[in-house]
C-alpha cells in the first residue's frame, strides 16, 4: 500500500506545481488538479481495499522518525480511510463539476482547491493536536479562497464572516492547546487521553476551549449565522465540498478529541448537536431560498451526528455503522443537492421545477432526499433503526423524541420542496431567457452521487445485521420498472400486472388465511385495479416505479415476521404511495400532508418496536406479546397510533381527503382500496399479538373503540357535507376505516370476522365507485357533483356500478354489505362496551345519505346541457368496474366462500363465538342469516313485480327532458340554484357541529406556531458579522455555564 | 330442505295482510277526518282507489329507475312481510322467516327507501329531489332510536331471531318488553313516530301544500304498486315492532288487535301536534329519542 | 535579577495595554495601526524576557512589521473607508 | 513575570476580541484581532516559560548534554512561530476581503454587508 503520506504530500506537490506553471497553461493545470485530486482518491481507496478486502490492521506514520510529541502522527485505519476516500472523491467530483469556473479563475483557485482537499486529509489523518490546529487554519484560509469562487457578491460579505469567527476558534483552540500541553506534556491526542486524568484536573477548561472551537467549526445552533451565508452565496460546488467534506472531517476531529475527555463531554456534544438539529430544521421551514436552506438542512444533520457521537457509549459496537451511515448519507445527499441547485438558475425553491425537464433529476433529486431522510434502502434508514434502538433501550426517550421530531421536520421541508419540483410552473424567465444550463459534466457528477447513494444503501444493507433491503425481490421488481422507463405505458401496465399475478401465484402457498385475504386483496386486487391504467397514454414516467413501490411494500407488509422487516415494508410502502399520490394534478398539499402524517406514523411505530425489543436489534412479531406489563402500554399506543395514521382514524385523518381525492383515477382506488388495509393489517398483528392492555386502567382496545366509532360517525358525516365526489368517496373510507377498527377493536370472534369481511367489501366497492367516480370526472371534467346529473342513460354501466356500489356499501340486503352488517350486530352483542355503539348506530344510516346522495345527483335528475354528447367512460375503467359487480354478486349469495377460511383462522385467537356454516345458513350464537335465501326471495319478488310493471306499461314514451323546467330566477351563483347543491342542508343545520373543521384547525394551528416561531426565530440571523461574533461568544459562555452548573 | 308449501302460505299471509291494511288505512283516514270535523272517505274507498289505478295505463315513463322505484318500493314492503314471522306459533304464517332474523328485517327497511328515492330522483323534477332529501335526512335520524332499542332487546334476550324474543315474552303481559325494558320502548316509539309519515314528521310528503316529494310523479299503475305497498309496508314495520316489544300475536284476531292499537299511537299523535321541519325533527330525536334509547340500553 | 525583569515585565504590560486601547479606541485608523504595532513590538520585548529570542525575531518581523505594512497597503487602496 | 504575561496576555485578548465586537470598520475589526492574536502568542509563550531556565538554543552556555535540565520547553516557542505565520496569513486575507468589499459597496462598514441573513 502506498504510505498514508502520500495524501497529503501529492496535495501539496501538485499545488505548488501548479504555482510554476505559466498562467496559459489552464488546461494542463487542470489536468495536473484533476490528477492529484484522483491519485489523492486513488491512496486512499486502496487503504479502504485493503482493510475492507485484506484484513489490513491500521497503522500509525510518525513523521522524521521521532515519536510524539516531536512528530507529527498521522493515522490510518478503516474509518480514516472512508472518509479520506469521501473528502478526495468530493474534491474530484467537485473539480470536475467546476471546471469552467476553475479554467476562468486559472491555476490559483485550483491550488486553493488542493489546499482545501488536503488539509481536510489532514485534519482526518492527524493525531497530533496543534497539528490539528494547522490544519484547521489552513482549511479556514482555503476556505475563504474557494468563497472567492463564487459569481455572487454577496459572497465577499460571508467570507469575511467567516475569517471573522475563525479568527476568534484559532484564539479559542491555541489558548486550549497550550494548556493541555502544559497539564499533559504531550500534543499527540492518544497520548493526552492517557493522560486524560491529568488534564481533567487541571484543565478542564483547556479541553473545554479545545472541544468548543472544534464544535463551533460544526456551526452549532445557534451560532452559526455566518456558516449560513455561506452555504446560501457560495458557489455550489463549493457548498457541496463545505458540507459533505468539510463538515465530514471537522466532526471526526471533534469524535478523535472527545477520546480525551471523560464523563460530561460526549453530554455536550449530544445536547449541543441536538439543539442544532431541532433548532436548524425548524428554521429551514421557513426558507424559500435554495441554498440556505440547504445550509440549515447541512447544519442540522451535523447536528444529528454530532448528537450520535456523544452517544458512543450507547451504541457500543454499533457506532461507526451507526454514525457513518448517517454521516456518508448526509455528505453525498448533500453534495448531490448541491450540485444539482447549480443547474438551476433562480433561487426560490419552486424555481426548481425546472428539473422536471429532465426526469433524471427528478430521479436524482427524489435519492438524495430519501437518502438525507433516511428511507429505506439507504444508509440512514438502518442507522435511525439502530440507532433508536440504542437509545431507548438505555432509557434516553427524550432525545428519541426529539431525534424524530427533528426528523419529522426535515420530512416536512424536503417533501414540500419536492412537490414544488413536480407540481409548480417553472417561471417564465427561467423557462424562457436562460434554458437550463444541464452540462452532461455537471451531469456525470450528479450521476456518479446517485450512483454513490445506491451503492451505500446496498453496502449498509449487506453491512447490516438485517436483511438487504436491496435484494428483496419485490423491491428489485419495483425498482427494474426505473430501467423501463422508456417503454410505452401500456406495455408496462403488462408487465406490472403479470408481474404480481405472478407474485401472488408463487406466495400463495405460503401465505396463512389472513395473509391470504390481504395478499389477494393486494396482489390480485392490485392487478384488477391496474386494469384500468390502460386506459392512460404514452409512457407515463414515474408512475410504474412508484406503484410497484407501493405494492412491492405492501406484499412485504403482509409476510413480515419481525419487527425491522414490517418496518421496511411500512416505510417502502408509504413512499411509493407518496409518489403516487403526487402524480395528481392538485395534490401536492395533500400528498405533502400525507407524507408527514404517515413518517410521523412510522416514526411513532420505530419508537413502540423500539421500546418493545428493550435492547435486541429486533424481535419477532410474536414477540410483542411478550412485553413486560409495564412497558406494554406504551408499545401498544404507539404502534396503535403509527397504524391509525393509516386508516386515517379521525384526528390523524386530514391527510385522506385531498391525497384520495386529487390522486389519479387510477390511482384513487389503489391507495384507497388497497393501501388503507395496510394500517388495518398492522392494528391485527398488534392486536393479536398484544391483545387487551391497561395503561393507567383505562382498557385501550376500549379506547379504539371509541376511536373506531367516531371516525365511523364523523367520517360518514363529513362525507355527506361534500359537493366533490371524490372527496365524498374519500370521506367515506375514513368512515368504513372507522368500522373496521372498531370490529377489531371489539376483540372477539364476530367483531374480527366484520373486520375482514370490511377489508374485502371496501377493496371492491371503494375501488368501484373511485373507478366510476373517476371515469365520469373524465368524460365531464369536473368532480362536483351538483355540475352533473342525468347521466344514466348516457353512461348506464358506470351507474350499475355505482348502484350496485352503494347498496352494498350501506348494507342493504340483499348484497354484501348486509353479511358485514349482520356479523356486525352479532359481534356487538357480545362486546363489553355499549355506548360506542350508538355513534356507530348513526352512522349507519348517514352513510346511506351521502352515498344516495352519489347516485341521485350524478346520475338522475336533468342532464346538464353540455353533457348532452358525452359517451360511457372509458372501456379500461368500466371492465374492472364490471368484474367488482360480478364480484360483489357471487360474495352477497357465497361470502362462505371467503369467510369460512378467516373463520377458521380466528378460532385459535377467538375460541368463542364464532360461527356456523350449516348448508346455506349461517349462524351465530344469537341468529342465523341465510345468503342465498335472501338473493332469492328478493330477487323472485323483484321480478315478478318488475315484469308486471312492465306489461302494464309496455308502450309508455319516455318523457323528455324540457317537460319538466325549473322556475327559478338567474341566480348570482348557479349551484345555489341546483336541487343538489348543499343536498343535506337541514342537516348541516341540526348537526353541523360535529363537523366543525376543529381537526383540520388544531394541526393548522400547529404547523402555523411552528412556521410562526422559524419565522421569528431566524430573524436572529441579522446578517451582521459582529452579531455573529457575539452569537458565537455567547454560546461558548453560555455551555459553558451549563457545564459548571452541573446541568448535563 | 325448503318446504314448497312455505310459498302458498306466504301467499295467504300477504293476501291477509294486503286486505287488512287496505281496510284499516281506510279506517284511520275515517278517523282522522272526523277529529277534523269532516265526513271521511268510505271504508271500501282503497278497493276503488286500487282497482282503478291499477286498470289505468299511463304512456309515460322518465326512464329506467323511473320503472323501479315502484318495483324496488314494494319489493321491499312484500319481502318485509316475508321475512317476519308474523303469528308466534304458527308454522304456517311465519313465512320465510327462517332467511334471516332481525337485522335482515331492519336493513331491508332501507331497500323501498331507497329505490323509492332512485325512482322519483330519476324524474328530474326537482320538487322530488327537495322530498328526497328532507325524507332521507329524517329518515335516517330516526333510525338511530330504534335501532338502539333493537339491540336493547337483542341483548335483553340474548338473541336476534324475532320468533325467540316473542316466546320469551310470553306468559303474561307484564312479560312484554314494554314492561321490562320501557325506555327502550320508548324510544322505538318515538322512531316509530318519525317513520309513519304522519304530522308532525309529514313535511316529506306535505299533503296540504305544493305537492312536493316522491309521489308526484307517480300515477296510474305506478301508483297503485305504491298504494300496495302504503298499505302493507306500515303492517309489516310495526309487525316488527309488535313482535320486539308487545308481546308479539300468537293468533290473527291479536294481531289485527294490536297492529291497530300501535297505528293509532302514531294517528293519535299526529291529530294533535303540528309539523315540524327537518332540522326541528332531527333535533327533536337527538334530544328526546337517543338519550331514551340511552338509558334502554344502560336498563338491560 | 528577577525584580529587574518583573518591573520591566510590568512596564512593557502597561504599555501594551495602553497601546492596545490606543488601537482600539483611538480616532484616526492610522493611529490604531501604528499603536497595533507597538503592541507586537512590546509583545516581542516580552518574548525575550521569557527566554523566546526566536519568536520575538519572528513576532517583530511579521506581526509588528510585516502586517503594518500590509495594513497601510491596504488603506492606501480604500481611502474612503477608512472612517466608516 | 510569567504571570503578567500571562494577565497580560489575556488582558489583550479579550480587548481584541471586544474591539472586534464592537468596532464596524472592517479595518479596525482586522486590527483588533490581530491585537488578539499578539495576546495569544504572549500566553503561548509564558505558558511554556520556566524560570530560571534559558533559551531553547544550543551554544557554548548550554550543551546538549544537559540542556534538558537548562532550557525552556521548545514546542510551545514552537507552536508560536507556526502561529504568528498562520495569523499572518488570516491577517492578509482579511485586509484582502476588506479591499475586495470596499470594492463592491464604497464602505468599510460592516453593518452594511448583511444582504444575507435570515
Amino acid at each position: 500500500m502506498v504510505s498514508t503520506l502520500f495524501i497529503i504530500a501529492g496535495g501539496l506537490g501538485a499545488a505548488f506545481l501548479l504555482g510554476l506553471l505559466r498562467e496559459e497553461w489552464r488546461g494542463f493545470a487542470y489536468g495536473v488538479t484533476l490528477a492529484a485530486l484522483a491519485f489523492m482518491s486513488w491512496v486512499a481507496g486502496s487503504w479502504l481495499w485493503a482493510f475492507v478486502f485484506d484484513g489490513a490492521v491500521g497503522v500509525d506514520v510518525f513523521t522524521a522518525g521521532h515519536n510524539p510529541p516531536f512528530a507529527i502522527n498521522l493515522r490510518m485505519g478503516l474509518p480514516e480511510a472512508v472518509l479520506v476516500l469521501l473528502v478526495n472523491a468530493m474534491g474530484l467530483m467537485v473539480g470536475v463539476y467546476l471546471k469552467g469556473t476553475l479554467m476562468r479563475l486559472g491555476r490559483r483557485a485550483m491550488a486553493v482547491l488542493l489546499v482545501a482537499v488536503l488539509a481536510l486529509c489532514g485534519i482526518i489523518l492527524t493525531r497530533d493536536i496543534f497539528n490539528l490546529f494547522v490544519f484547521i487554519e489552513l482549511t479556514a484560509i482555503s476556505t475563504a479562497g474557494l468563497v472567492l469562487l463564487s459569481a455572487d457578491a454577496r459572497a465577499l460579505g460571508a467570507g469575511f464572516k467567516y475569517l471573522v469567527i475563525s479568527q476568534i476558534i484559532s484564539i479559542l483552540l491555541l489558548v486550549g492547546i497550550i494548556f493541555a500541553y502544559h497539564a499533559t506534556g504531550t500534543l499527540n491526542i492518544d497520548g493526552m487521553a492517557e493522560a486524560s486524568v491529568a488534564l481533567m484536573k487541571g484543565g478542564t477548561l483547556a479541553f473545554f476551549l479545545i472541544l468548543m472551537a472544534l464544535i463551533v467549526e460544526l456551526k452549532p445552533f445557534p451560532a452559526n449565522g455566518w456558516a449560513l451565508d455561506i452555504y446560501e452565496s457560495a458557489h455550489p460546488a463549493f457548498s457541496a465540498l463545505f458540507s459533505a467534506a468539510f463538515s465530514a472531517a471537522m466532526l471526526f476531529a471533534v469524535d478523535k478529541v472527545l477520546l480525551i475527555g471523560g464523563e460530561p463531554w460526549p453530554k455536550i456534544a449530544t445536547g449541543v448537536g441536538i439543539v442544532t438539529f431541532v433548532g436548524s430544521n425548524l428554521l429551514a421551514l421557513s426558507q424559500t431560498n435554495d441554498r440556505r436552506l440547504l445550509g440549515y438542512s447541512s447544519v442540522a444533520q451535523v447536528g444529528l451526528v454530532l448528537t450520535v457521537i456523544g452517544q458512543r457509549a450507547v451504541l457500543g459496537e454499533h457506532y461507526l455503522f451507526v454514525v457513518g451511515g448517517i454521516l456518508l448519507a448526509h455528505s453525498v445527499a448533500k453534495a448531490g443537492l448541491f450540485w444539482v441547485s447549480g443547474l438551476v438558475v433562480e433561487r426560490q425553491l419552486s424555481a426548481w421545477a425546472v428539473l422536471r425537464q429532465n426526469p433524471f433529476l427528478v430521479f436524482a433529486f427524489a435519492t438524495f432526499m430519501a437518502l438525507l431522510i433516511g428511507l429505506p434502502p439507504f444508509p440512514g434508514f438502518y442507522a435511525k433503526w439502530e440507532l433508536v434502538h440504542a437509545l431507548v433501550s438505555e432509557g434516553r426517550l427524550a432525545l428519541v423524541v426529539f431525534i424524530l421530531f427533528g426528523a419529522l421536520l426535515e420530512v416536512g421541508y424536503l417533501f414540500r420542496w419536492f412537490g414544488y419540483i413536480i407540481k409548480r410552473e417553472a417561471s417564465v424567465e427561467s423557462a424562457m431567457s436562460k434554458p437550463v444550463a444541464f452540462l452532461p459534466r455537471k451531469l456525470v457528477v450528479i450521476g456518479v452521487g446517485v450512483v454513490s447513494a445506491w451503492g451505500l444503501g446496498y453496502i449498509w444493507g449487506a453491512l447490516s445485521d438485517f436483511a438487504n433491503v436491496l435484494q428483496a425481490l419485490p423491491v428489485l421488481f419495483a425498482l427494474s420498472f426505473l430501467a423501463l422507463e422508456g417503454l410505452p405505458a401500456k406495455l408496462k401496465n403488462t408487465l406490472a400486472i403479470v408481474g404480481l399475478v405472478a407474485f401472488f401465484a408463487i406466495s400463495y402457498e405460503n401465505y396463512n388465511q389472513l395473509q391470504l385475504i390481504f395478499g389477494a386483496i393486494i396482489l390480485i386486487g392490485g392487478a384488477v385495479i391496474l386494469l384500468a391504467s390502460y386506459e392512460t397514454h404514452g409512457k407515463r414516467i414515474g408512475f410504474y416505479p412508484s406503484a410497484m413501490l407501493m405494492y412491492a411494500g405492501l406484499a412485504m407488509l403482509i409476510v413480515a415476521e419481525d419487527s425491522f422487516s414490517f418496518f421496511v415494508a411500512w416505510e417502502i410502502l408509504t413512499v411509493g404511495s407518496y409518489f403516487l399520490i403526487l402524480r395528481g394534478k392538485f395534490s401536492e398539499p395533500h400528498a405533502l400532508s400525507y407524507i408527514i402524517f404517515s413518517l410521523g406514523g412510522a416514526f411513532a411505530i420505530l419508537a413502540g418496536f423500539a421500546l418493545a425489543a428493550g435492547g435486541a436489534p429486533r424481535i419477532p412479531l410474536e414477540a410483542l406479546a411478550q412485553v413486560p406489563a409495564t412497558l406494554a402500554p406504551w408499545v401498544f399506543i404507539l404502534l396503535a397510533i403509527g397504524f391509525m395514521t393509516k386508516t386515517a382514524a379521525i384526528g390523524l385523518h386530514i391527510w385522506l381527503p385531498g391525497a384520495h381525492a386529487e390522486a389519479e383515477t387510477d390511482v384513487s382506488p389503489m391507495v384507497s382500496g388497497i393501501l388503507l388495509k395496510a394500517g388495518l393489517f398492522g392494528l391485527m398483528v398488534l392486536l393479536l399479538n398484544m391483545g387487551k392492555t391497561q395503561f393507567y386502567g383505562v382498557e385501550l382496545t376500549y379506547v379504539l373503540l371509541w376511536i373506531g366509532a367516531l371516525s365511523a360517525l364523523l367520517g360518514n358525516l363529513m362525507a355527506i357535507f361534500q359537493e366533490d365526489a371524490k372527496r365524498l368517496l374519500a370521506y367515506s373510507s375514513i368512515g368504513q376505516m372507522g368500522y373496521a377498527v372498531f370490529g377489531l377493536a371489539m376483540m372477539n370472534h364476530l367483531g374480527w370476522l366484520m373486520a375482514l369481511m370490511f377489508v374485502i367489501n371496501h377493496y371492491v366497492y371503494k375501488s368501484m365507485l373511485f373507478l366510476s367516480v373517476g371515469g365520469i370526472a373524465k368524460r365531464t371534467g369536473t368532480r362536483d357533483m351538483y355540475r352533473m346529473g342525468g347521466l344514466i342513460a348516457l353512461m348506464p354501466l358506470s351507474f350499475i356500478a355505482v348502484l350496485i356500489g352503494i347498496i352494498a356499501v350501506s348494507g342493504v340486503p340483499p348484497l354484501s354489505g348486509f353479511g358485514g352488517r349482520w356479523i356486525f350486530y352479532n359481534a356487538i352483542m357480545t362486546a363489553d362496551a355499549r355506548l360506542p355503539m350508538i355513534l356507530i348506530f348513526l352512522s349507519g344510516p348517514v352513510a346511506f345519505l351521502y352515498l344516495f346522495r352519489l347516485i341521485h345527483t350524478i346520475f338522475l335528475g336533468q342532464l346538464k346541457d353540455e353533457h348532452r354528447r358525452l359517451k360511457e367512460a372509458p372501456f379500461w375503467i368500466v371492465v374492472p368496474q364490471m368484474i367488482y359487480v360480478v364480484f360483489l354478486l357471487g360474495f352477497a349469495v357465497f361470502p362462505g366462500l371467503a369467510l369460512r377460511r378467516v373463520d377458521a383462522f380466528l378460532n385459535p385467537y377467538f375460541p368463542n363465538g364464532g360461527l356456523n356454516w350449516e348448508g346455506l345458513t349461517i349462524s351465530s350464537d344469537f341468529g342465523y342469516w341465510s345468503p342465498v335465501s335472501i338473493m332469492i326471495t328478493i330477487g323472485v319478488i323483484f321480478a315478478t313485480l318488475l315484469a308486471w310493471l312492465v306489461y302494464l306499461n309496455h308502450n309508455a314514451q319516455k318523457v323528455k327532458q324540457f317537460n319538466i323546467v325549473f322556475a327559478a330566477e338567474r341566480p348570482y351563483r348557479p349551484e345555489t340554484t341546483h336541487f343538489a347543491w348543499n343536498f343535506f342542508a337541514p342537516y348541516r343545520k341540526a348537526l353541523g357541529f360535529m363537523v366543525q373543521p376543529f381537526v383540520t384547525q388544531f394541526w393548522d394551528g400547529l404547523t402555523g406556531s411552528l412556521h410562526h416561531t422559524a419565522q421569528f426565530t431566524r430573524k436572529l440571523y441579522t446578517g451582521n458579522g459582529q452579531t455573529y461574533a457575539f452569537h458565537l461568544l455567547a454560546f461558548v459562555v453560555v455551555v459553558y455555564l451549563i457545564l459548571v452548573g452541573g446541568l448535563v | 330442505m325448503f318446504e314448497w308449501m312455505k310459498i302458498p302460505y306466504a301467499l295467504l299471509t300477504l293476501f291477509i295482510v294486503v286486505n287488512y291494511g287496505l281496510l284499516m288505512t281506510a279506517l284511520i283516514a275515517k278517523i282522522g277526518a272526523r277529529v277534523g270535523r269532516r265526513h271521511g272517505i268510505p271504508i271500501y274507498q282503497n278497493y276503488i282507489d286500487l282497482i282503478k289505478n291499477y286498470g289505468l295505463r299511463s304512456s309515460i315513463t322518465h326512464g329506467f329507475m323511473f320503472y323501479l322505484g315502484p318495483v324496488f318500493r314494494l319489493t321491499g314492503g312484500v319481502g318485509l312481510i316475508l321475512f317476519v314471522p308474523i303469528i308466534y306459533g304458527s308454522e304456517v304464517f311465519s313465512n320465510f322467516s327462517f332467511a334471516g332474523d332481525l337485522i335482515l328485517a331492519l336493513y331491508f327497511i332501507f331497500f323501498g327507501t331507497l329505490g323509492m328515492a332512485l325512482g322519483a330522483g330519476e324524474s328530474g323534477h326537482p320538487y322530488a329531489a327537495i322530498g328526497i332529501s328532507r325524507g332521507l335526512s329524517q329518515v335516517t335520524m330516526a333510525e338511530l332510536p330504534l335501532a338502539m332499542a333493537v339491540f336493547a332487546v337483542a341483548l335483553q334476550y340474548q338473541t336476534l331471531s324475532i320468533t325467540d324474543i316473542v316466546a320469551a315474552q310470553q306468559g303474561g303481559i307484564l312479560n312484554w318488553t314494554l314492561f321490562t325494558n320501557p325506555f327502550a320502548v320508548a324510544a322505538a316509539m318515538m322512531s316509530f313516530l318519525g317513520s309513519m309519515m304522519r304530522p308532525p314528521f309529514d313535511v316529506v310528503l306535505a299533503p296540504q301544500e305544493i305537492p312536493i316529494g316522491p309521489p308526484t310523479e307517480y300515477h296510474s299503475s305506478y301508483l297503485a304498486l305504491m298504494q300496495t305497498n302504503r298499505v302493507i309496508f306500515p303492517i309489516a314495520k310495526i309487525a316488527i315492532f309488535m313482535s320486539l316489544f308487545f308481546g308479539g300475536a300468537a293468533s290473527w284476531p291479536v294481531f289485527f288487535l294490536k297492529v291497530f292499537l300501535i297505528y293509532m299511537v302514531s294517528v293519535f299523535v299526529g291529530v294533535v301536534f303540528p309539523r315540524f321541519r327537518v332540522e326541528q325533527s332531527i333535533r327533536w330525536f337527538l334530544i328526546w329519542a337517543v338519550p331514551m334509547g340511552v338509558l334502554g340500553l344502560v336498563w338491560v | 535579577m528577577s525584580t529587574v525583569m518583573f518591573v520591566m515585565s510590568l512596564l512593557l504590560a502597561c504599555a501594551m495595554i495602553a497601546s492596545a486601547y490606543v488601537a482600539l479606541r483611538g480616532q484616526s485608523l492610522s493611529m490604531a495601526v501604528l499603536a497595533a504595532g507597538a503592541v507586537s513590538l512590546f509583545a516581542s520585548v516580552m518574548f525575550v524576557l521569557l527566554a523566546a529570542p526566536d519568536v520575538a525575531m519572528t513576532e517583530a518581523a511579521i506581526g509588528s512589521g510585516l502586517t503594518t505594512f500590509l495594513f497601510f497597503f491596504v488603506m492606501g487602496r480604500v481611502k474612503g473607508g477608512k472612517d466608516d | 513575570m510569567v504571570y503578567v504575561a500571562l494577565i497580560t496576555g489575556f488582558l489583550l485578548i479579550l480587548m481584541g476580541l471586544y474591539g472586534a465586537l464592537t468596532n464596524r470598520n472592517i479595518l479596525r475589526m482586522t486590527v483588533a484581532f490581530s491585537i488578539a492574536s499578539t495576546g495569544t502568542h504572549l500566553v503561548l509563550v509564558a505558558v511554556g516559560y520556566i524560570p530560571g531556565r534559558t533559551a531553547p538554543i544550543l551554544d557554548g552556555a548550554v550543551t546538549a548534554a544537559d540542556a534538558s535540565l537548562r532550557i525552556i520547553d521548545p514546542v510551545p516557542q514552537a507552536l508560536v512561530l507556526t502561529a504568528i505565520v498562520i495569523g499572518l496569513g488570516v491577517t492578509a486575507l482579511m485586509l484582502t476581503y476588506a479591499y475586495k468589499l470596499y470594492e463592491t459597496k464604497r464602505t468599510l462598514d460592516i453593518s452594511k454587508y448583511t444582504d444575507l441573513k435570515w
